[in-house]
């Protein structure tokens, strides 16, 4: 249980994915520009995340430990987790058009976004067992919806700032983030 | 009739101004908010100056001269109307010159004034635009850059517990001192040291009676409320001490918490800047707590000895939304909360 | 929290009541008057006199254009030399009839009064509306449509507005302390036409002599059955809504009018006015103005003629020591800055200020700081900071949301600001803007 | 060989499996709704009276708007356009130009006050009606400006909107922002304007505004009375039948102007 507890309060917080990692910048400055899509972005990709973790440990588990086939993780994990995007994609298109809208390209994004691709492999590189890593995915991906949330809500008061012509735009949300990343590296340590 | 009529001046008609009602305004101005804060900050800085010396006049003179500066380059860079004047960037100044420790090298402090001013501050558009608070942004791009700059502390050079006759301090932090795994009660300073100014740290760490005054100052000026500083000390004060009462050998016990690592300088002077917290006072109540609680969490967990900036800026990045949760209720309306989060 | 005479927010302006101790004087008459046809809310009225006529004071130039409108009375005697436009306080074109005086003063066959005691509620309330009695506090709405409220909305208290809030102006401290008799009569002819039983006089401290006044009046047993409220000087405490809050504890909803609550609210000077009408059918064509600032030479309160321009009632005031810097109509809060002396004083003219240029605060563009002072100055418990900022940015459905439209317009935001941002502007134009798409939407349909 | 194998299996696999989700779960696609939003010019300036160009673009698949409404679509796009739609190209209007119908800068208008407040038309005309002198005549604090979506509009240092002629598309949205109602929608055939908009008389307008037009029939008696009309102290030009660019040249007040400065175009067919 305490083992769980840190792992998930390590990959929220302290190894936040985005602001500790940075992984996934071009989701996390392309669908946080008001709260509502950030917010579907953000349950998408703890869906995806979730989903891939436990999906990609899988296979990691059954197909390729056991035949000395760990060189081949990279593509297979890519391979997965682009599937699994497409079916989710489908399913948002067919079950959830307002939220499919919102998302737009930022869905194929995921496909392509290295924080799903990262939490996969980290769970691999440091041998977590389906369970551990379907938890530690799952969290990692509420890491990155936390974030996603706190900078779209910040983002939505720099519309009305008044901000210099040449930092509008990606500029001032990476100078953001920046901040932001500072501030969460006071977490190091706590998980 | 027409003799009284000569006598009687009627008004030029050609110089009035039109403007919107109200017509008579209230003498409170940015710049008086301004000024009273740093009045506020007055008995501190010179306890840290009496405390580490003449040095410390150096630092946060540095340090205010070159926010000023900043601000004053970046707004002309941005061909915008100059508002130095209004005293935000020179408070700006002293709160980071606060926040560093004395013998931190001067060019330092000009690296900080311009993470505080040009990232923090000018970037977004200057005063009431920046998320983030700007003293804050500045000491903690410093704390991660130059980790051991910014945490050598001096010893005090004149002790002010000397003519309380009390014990001679120490050099580091309580807080590190605590942190560091050989931290024994022996090295642990006395209540009265911390409280009045007798340890190591940076320069608005060390006195916190004189924090004390000015903060309480404040409150009763109405320039801060005092939901923010009440609700911040009172959850770090409830969390150490539960901590304390569980593990008495990790956590220090919450006094000690209350009165050292510029807890009541953050709670006073940083967490209660008005452009980068809530607006409501319910919202002031949720940011102090916040503020609090991972302060707290940051002290008896991380790897930091200190967590109030960190957790102060992690917090303003909630402000927007604790905004949006805690707005108030208009007159005559009924249920106003539906309606505004639809 | 529901404690009399509290609301939230509010601030404490200085209250420059110089003028409070100057004993009511009548104007004297002045060669030419300007007749605004409409001085109230609805539609102008509709004029009875063409070009070249001859009138007599109290003769009815315009009669009402409408039910929610209301008939204009000659000032004086004399010749209408015109029907034309002038300007009004707002910067607006208001039709108007011209007419000159012929030093006269002639008065014409008054309506014939009424003992009140005996008349039918439904006749008084007709003298009201002939008499074109409209409120004097400021928004001008016709009476009688205040006095006619629908039968699904019972009123059952009758609150009278001697408040006087608004700092500067002396004009209803004045009549209370030289006409009480007037006030009260009004008081309980008003309360005959609702058929209410209760009747509170909401007066603030400041006016101890006047609260005095009418409580010995009261308890002398003239009057019955009226309380008076004594309420602490905080503005805005006569605005309606926080009036009715302060003293019944009642909140009208958003969006409603003070009869949702079973309430009815009258200026004083309009009871006084009424009292008038009834007793000696003397129709509505003057009132008691404070022409207060420090350029002029004499602050005073005078009796004026419905008509009479700005520039006489400076006149009357001695003129000015020094120019002012601006000259406002109405009291510093909520009155309007104007550009022109040629304005006629109207029904609803409380007040004339003449700030000088120390007085004078400048509003800047600059940012809000977040202080959130306004919020806390805000009666109607609004965010007028938020939502100046999404008005600058022209995110007008947020400010709809926050309930923009709610604003009463009192300033107590802008007032209290210490980035001086002209926020109670924002809040006006945020209005307008809102309403106008409303009134499109609606047409639409 | 194995791991070749592997990765086919699984190509495979996951490929069916994806097959299978679209073959059951598939939306229906909707390629003329895009195809017509993608020849909308997306500048969402209202001006065909919808809410935005993807409101435009609903409204004509649901058949309740006619290409057309647009001004701000290119020729080329509306051919499309009603290809797609497969509906026969209208005769679309003149294409429309925007014009300031004011000439009261600060050289010739007089200011009654010193206006202190937020620096847009639509607020200060909430403060005594505005602080210019002429209460018909251009704030020049720019809310046209603000609300062009194709950047029309400049603010003229001396206070006053001007609109340029080759890249105003007509969409109409100043016209109805601005509060003193100076813009006017004409043709861009009508060669000149009346650049006044003040019904006042002779006596106020001169007060106010050295400009303005003082009705003295000038232009009507070179042109003709059907051309140009008077009303009151205003002339203004017949759209439908304007008089042509040389009438300028009566105006003693110098408010009747040409609205196009000669483009390069006019310049070479004059040079023929």
């Amino acid at each position: 249980m305490g083992e769980y507890f840190t792992l998930i309060i390590g990959a929220i917080l302290v190894h936040n994915f985005v602001l500790s990692r940075i992984l996934g910048i071009c989701p996390f400055l392309g669908v946080s520009k008001k709260l509502s899509t950030a917010l579907g972005m953000g349950g998408a990709v703890i869906f995806v995340m979730t989903l891939s973790g436990a999906a990609t440990s899988l296979v990691n588990h059954l197909l390729l430990r056991g035949h000395g086939l760990e060189y081949l993780r990279t593509i297979v994990f890519i391979l997965v987790i682009a599937a699994l995007v497409q079916i989710v994609e489908v399913l948002l298109q067919r079950f959830s058009k307002p939220l499919y809208k919102a998302l737009g390209i930022y869905l194929p994004l995921i496909t392509t976004n290295c924080a799903v691709l990262g939490s996969a492999i980290i769970c691999a590189n440091d041998d977590y067992g389906i369970m551990k890593s379907t938890v530690f995915c799952g969290a990692s991906g509420v890491g990155f919806a936390l974030a996603l949330l706190l900078f779209a809500s910040v983002r939505e008061k720099l519309e009305l700032a008044r901000v210099p012509k040449c930092l509008e735009g990606a500029a001032i949300a990476l100078l953001t983030a920046s901040i932001l990343a500072m501030a969460f590296s006071g977490f190091a340590g706590l998980g | 009739m027409s003799e009284t009529e000569q006598t009687v001046r009627l008004p030029d008609m050609t110089h009035l101004v039109v403007s919107s009602s109200p017509h008579i305004h209230d003498k409170d101005d940015v710049r008086a908010i301004m000024l009273k804060v740093i009045c506020a900050l007055a008995p501190a800085c010179l306890a840290s100056i009496y405390i580490f010396g003449i040095r410390a006049l150096m630092v946060l003179l540095v340090c205010a001269a070159s926010c000023v500066a900043f601000e004053a380059l970046f707004t002309r860079m941005q061909g915008r109307p100059l508002r130095v004047n209004d005293c935000s960037g020179l408070l700006t100044g002293i709160l980071l010159g606060m926040n560093l420790p004395v013998t931190a090298p001067l060019w330092l402090c000009v690296v900080g004034s311009l993470a505080a001013i040009g990232l923090g501050k000018m970037a977004y558009g200057g005063l009431g635009y920046n998320p983030f608070n700007p003293a804050l942004v500045g000491r903690v791009a410093l704390l991660i850059a130059f980790p051991s700059a910014m945490t050598t502390w001096a010893l005090p050079a004149c002790n002010p517990l000397k003519w309380l006759g009390a014990d001679a301090a120490t050099g580091a932090t309580p807080l590190a001192l605590l942190e560091s795994s050989e931290a024994e009660a022996a090295a642990m300073p006395s209540f009265s040291a911390l409280f009045w100014g007798g340890t190591g740290g940076s320069l608005g760490e060390t006195c916190a009676a004189a924090l004390l005054v000015g903060g309480i100052a404040l409150v009763f000026l109405n320039v801060i409320r005092w939901q923010i500083p009440v609700c911040l000390l009172g959850t770090v004060a409830l969390c150490t001490g539960i901590g304390h009462l569980v593990h008495p050998e990790q956590v220090a016990s919450p006094l000690l918490h209350l009165f050292s690592g510029g807890l009541f300088l953050g709670a006073f002077f940083m967490a209660t800047d008005m452009v980068t917290t809530p607006l409501s006072r319910k919202g002031a109540v949720v940011f102090g707590i916040g503020c609090g609680l991972f302060t707290s969490a940051i002290r008896m967990w991380g790897n930091y000895p200190e967590g109030m900036s960190f957790s102060i800026l992690i917090m303003n990045s909630l402000t927007p939304l604790i905004d949006r949760f805690t707005a108030r209720r208009p007159f005559g309306v009924r249920d106003a909360r539906k309606e505004v989060k639809a | 929290m529901f404690s009399f005479g509290k609301f939230y927010g509010g601030v404490h302006p200085d209250d420059g009541k110089i003028a409070s101790g100057s004993a009511i004087e009548d104007a004297p008459l002045v060669e030419r008057y300007v007749i605004p046809l409409r001085q109230h809310i609805g539609a102008p009225a509709s004029p009875v006199v063409a070009k070249g006529d001859k009138v007599l004071r109290g003769q009815l130039l315009a009669q009402a254009g409408g039910f929610v409108s209301a008939p204009v009375h000659s000032p004086t005697s004399g010749k209408i030399v015109d029907i034309t436009t002038c300007l009004g306080p707002m910067g607006n074109q208001l039709p108007a009839v011209v007419l000159e005086s012929d030093g006269e003063d002639q008065a014409a066959e008054p309506m014939p009064p009424m003992d009140w005691h005996n008349a039918s509620p439904a006749d008084l309330k007709k003298r009201v509306g002939d008499a074109g009695l409209v409120g004097m506090g400021g928004a001008s709405f016709p009476t009688i449509v205040k006095l006619s409220p629908p039968a699904d909305k019972p009123i059952d208290t009758l609150i009278m507005n001697g408040v006087e809030c608004e700092p500067c102006l002396t004009a209803d401290h004045r009549l209370m302390l030289e006409h009480p008799d007037r006030v009260l009569t009004g008081a309980e002819i008003v309360a005959k036409i609702l058929g209410v039983k209760r009747i509170v006089i909401g007066i603030e401290r400041n006016k101890p002599d006047a609260i005095a006044l009418l409580n010995k009046l009261i308890k002398a047993g003239d009057y019955k059955g009226i309380e008076i409220h004594d309420l602490p000087m905080r503005y805005p405490q006569g605005a309606e809504k926080q009036l009715i809050f302060a003293i019944t504890g009642r909140q009208v909803p958003s969006g409603g009018l003070p009869m949702d609550v079973g309430c009815v609210v009258q200026n004083v000077g309009s009871a006084a006015t009424i009292a008038e009408a009834v007793g000696a059918g003397k129709p509505f064509y003057e009132r008691i103005t404070t022409v207060v600032g420090t350029p002029l030479v004499r602050s005073g309160n005078w009796r004026t003629r419905v008509g009479m321009s700005y520039k006489d009632a400076i006149t009357l005031a001695g003129g000015v020591k020094e120019d002012p810097a601006k000259v406002i109509s109405g009291g510093p809060m909520m009155g309007f800055s104007v550009y022109s002396l040629d304005i006629p004083i109207m029904k609803n003219t409380s007040g004339i200020l003449l700030l000088s240029a120390s007085e004078l605060s400048q509003y800047s563009s600059g940012a809000c700081i977040r202080c959130g002072r306004c919020n806390d100055g805000c009666p109607m418990s609004l965010t007028p900071g938020l939502m100046s900022v999404q008005i600058e940015n022209e995110h007008y459905d947020m400010a709809e949301k926050w309930h923009v439209m709610d604003c009463i317009e009192c300033g107590c935001c802008a007032y209290s600001c210490p980035a001086h941002r002209p926020l109670v502007q924002h809040m006006r134009r945020a209005k307008s803007v809102i309403a106008a798409s409303r009134r499109a939407a609606e047409n639409k349909k | 060989m194995y791991p070749v194998l592997l990765l086919t299996i699984l190509g495979v696999l996951l490929a069916l499996a994806i097959g299978l989700v679209v073959r059951y779960f598939d939306a229906p696609e909707d390629a003329q709704g895009d195809a017509v939003r993608s020849l909308m010019p997306g500048a969402n300036c209202g001006g065909c009276g919808f809410a935005g160009c993807n409101d435009y673009a609903s409204a004509l698949l649901r058949g309740e708007a006619k290409p057309g409404a647009c001004h701000a679509m290119s020729a080329e796009n509306l051919e499309k356009l009603c290809r797609l739609l497969g509906v026969a190209q209208e005769a679309v209007g003149e294409p429309l130009v925007a014009v300031v119908c004011c000439s009261g800068d600060d050289n010739h208008a007089v200011h009654r006050a010193f206006y202190n407040g937020v620096n847009d038309c639509l607020n200060a005309v909430l403060v005594a009606g505005g602080a210019k002198g002429c209460s018909y005549g251009c704030l020049g604090l720019g809310s046209c400006a603000r609300v062009c979506p194709f950047g029309a509009i400049e603010i003229r240092p001396d206070h006053i909107a001007k609109i340029h002629p080759n890249l105003c598309r007509g969409c109409g949205k100043c016209v109805s922002i601005c509060p003193r109602k100076v813009i006017k929608l004409v043709p861009r055939s009508v060669p000149v304007m009346v650049y006044c908009s003040s019904p006042n008389k002779f006596a106020m307008k001169k007060q106010f505004c050295s400009a303005a037009c003082i009705g003295c029939r000038k232009c009507q008696k070179a042109s003709g009375e059907d051309k140009i009309f008077i009303n009151g102290f205003l002339a203004s030009v017949n759209t439908e039948d304007p008089p042509d660019a040389s009438i300028v040249e009566v105006c003693p007040a110098k408010c009747l102007r040409t609205i196009c400065p000669p483009t390069a175009e006019a310049a070479e067919s004059v040079q023929k």
